[in-house]
């Protein structure tokens, strides 16, 4: 149920900075009839449940995502060096990392944010780790050390 | 107070700017597919990042800044699903990865077993440069 | 400022473009439609302040959600030789 | 040339461009990829022509669904072009004459933008002056659409029921799909199957 309404007040407001009508009762009401029968929808669907509507990741976000932030910038400045050098140092490598995360949910969230950070992308899921293509050996190292899984097992907060 | 906004917005609009051509660049230079996405998520991250950063800077505290924002949040949301998928079906219709450091045992780089045994993929799913 | 913006992001369309002619596999080709697409979002967000219209931002929302939904329905074809998703006999193939 | 002429002027030799490759690919799954970026192109330029809503349609129906209609073709098709290099005379000339006609036509129209040309002064200026108070939501579009042209809309909006619905059909899995299966192919016999079993199970067993 918490979680139906987080989703609602979630649709409704970005309802009304997309609409921009903050003023007329008939198009709020309008707005609300719409955001209640999505809702309804999304319901039948069985996808509000915690993985569908993730509120305890919603609030660690904010310490998260300035920590990925940044690792996406660090990481974006490597690999541009990379394509600029006119020798192009690339030394693409596939290694298995393993996860912690228990859920389905923070698997997805550290695939993705191994694909988000350039120079490493997820490439498939398998039975002891994420399959990741590297385009540096140095990019799986770091992988390896296990800090961003830390960070993701802490941000999934399941225990 | 309004010139160091614009110093900042310009700023960032010029790094995603150079970032996009950097990836741009890459995406022409890098020997195979696999290499290819790197540069690619180069111009979905940074590139993207930076200009709608920018823009939202020059905009200010309006609608219009937040509908960037939500801009900002579907493609950097949205990008490394489409990424993984793009990498995992190209593994799965049996595109290899070139002049690879395989440290999985060489189970990934083999023929695919599921592949070869169910459907073999159509010669187009793997590329000329494949066959 | 936005000119020059606009003039990067053109100039990264022709690059995407090269590859998607010279290919060499599907998934080149792919890879750089979809490149063109991020281009294009930020070609109308950015457009819309060269021409003093940022309501083009709207556009650009709903062609990034296009987008996504464009790609994946490639991919999960090219994936499963067909866009009704995995044979409910192969598990394997569940994670797209 | 102002910087918008450029913007136009890059934008359709990115047209052009794209349109020789695809003439010139043999493949046919590339030249359906570049179908794709060809209806992007497309959709920018009736963007930055003030067309918004005909370059929503282009990008949602030609970069999206037809790609993947042109893909489902390919699978149950040939997937490489006959290697076809003569050049069938009575149909280029046909081409060019019909061009030639076309363009002549235009030299009649008003300019692009022109505000005093006939189109813009049919029933615009009552929607623009008097829709406000003859039926009062604040934009203009959402009254034509939902008042004086409400027929129309309710057209439209079946097309667009349709398409929702073929897009379910087409994410929707193998039993919503199992109907349009080729026969012999494994699903087929999955009808009874609820739609979500195959997304429940635990990914990446596969591929060892």
């Amino acid at each position: 149920m918490i979680h139906a309404v987080a989703l609602g007040g979630m649709l409704y407001v970005l309802w009304l900075l997309l609409s921009g009508y903050w003023t007329d009762g008939l198009l709020l009401s309008l707005g609300a009839v719409s955001t209640v029968l999505c809702v309804l929808t999304a319901r039948r669907m069985g996808i509000v449940d915690r993985e569908g509507v993730p509120i305890r990741q919603a609030i660690r976000a904010v310490t998260y995502w300035p920590w990925l932030a940044w690792q996406v910038i660090l990481s974006n400045i490597t690999v541009a060096k990379i394509i600029l050098n006119p020798k192009l140092p690339i030394s693409p490598t596939l290694a298995i990392v393993p996860y912690t995360q228990k859920t389905d949910l923070g698997q997805v969230i550290f695939a993705n944010s191994i694909t988000l950070t350039p120079g490493t992308i997820s490439v498939d899921m398998a039975l002891d780790g994420i399959l990741v293509h590297a385009l540096e050996g140095s990019g799986i190292d770091d992988l390896m050390e296990g800090e961003m899984d830390r960070r993701v097992t802490a941000f999934e907060g399941e225990r | 107070m309004e010139l160091i906004v614009d110093l900042i917005s310009w700023a960032c609009i010029l790094t995603g700017g150079t970032f996009l051509l950097t990836g741009g660049i890459g995406i022409l230079r890098m020997p195979d597919f696999y290499t290819r996405i790197h540069a690619a998520s180069l111009m979905d991250t940074m590139g993207a990042g930076m200009i709608l950063v920018g823009l939202i800077f020059q905009t200010g505290f309006t609608l219009g800044s937040v509908k960037l924002l939500l801009v900002l949040l579907f493609l950097i949301l949205t990008g490394p699903v489409s990424t993984h998928a793009l990498a995992g079906a190209a593994l799965t219709a049996g595109l290899r990865p070139k002049n690879t450091d395989d440290r999985t045992g060489g189970t990934f780089m083999g023929p695919m077993t599921h592949v070869a045994e169910n459907d073999p993929p159509h010669p187009d799913l793997i590329g000329e440069d494949h066959r | 400022m936005f000119i020059a913006a606009t003039l990067a992001i053109l100039a990264t369309m022709v690059l995407a473009l090269v590859r998607a002619f010279v290919g060499p596999s599907v998934y080149d080709r792919i890879l750089a439609v979809n490149a063109f697409g991020t281009k294009t979002v930020l070609l109308i967000a950015v457009l819309g302040y060269v021409t003093e219209r940022p309501d083009f931002i709207d556009v650009a929302l709903v062609y990034a959600l296009i987008n996504f939904v464009g790609t994946i329905a490639v991919m999960k074809f090219h994936k499963y030789s067909s866009l009704a998703g995995p044979p409910a006999d192969r598990d394997d193939f569940a994670d797209l | 040339m102002t910087f918008d002429q450029f913007i136009d002027i890059a934008l359709f030799a990115f047209l052009a461009a794209t349109a020789i490759a695809m003439l010139r690919a043999n493949s046919l799954f590339a030249a359906a990829m570049l179908s794709g970026i060809f209806s992007l192109l497309c959709a920018g330029l009736y963007t930055v022509m003030d067309a918004v809503d005909v370059a929503f349609t282009e990008a949602a129906v030609g970069a999206g669904i037809s790609t993947v209609l042109f893909l489902g073709t390919l699978a149950l098709t040939s997937s490489r072009a006959k290697a076809q290099r003569t050049i069938h005379w009575p149909a280029l000339f046909m081409v060019f004459v019909t061009g030639a006609v076309l363009i002549w036509s235009t030299l009649d129209m008003p300019l692009y933008g022109d505000p005093n040309a006939p189109i813009h002064h049919h029933v615009a200026d009552r929607y623009i002056e008097d829709s406000a108070e003859e039926v009062g939501p604040p934009n203009i579009v959402t009254s034509v659409l939902a008042s004086y042209r409400g027929f129309d809309t309710m057209g439209e909006t079946t097309v667009i029921f349709t398409a929702g619905m073929a897009v379910l059909l087409l994410l929707g899995g193998p039993a919503l799909m199992a109907p349009f299966r080729r026969k012999g192919e494994k699903g087929a016999e999955a009808t009874s199957e609820p739609a979500k079993a195959p997304s429940k199970t635990r990914s990446g067993k596969g591929d060892t």
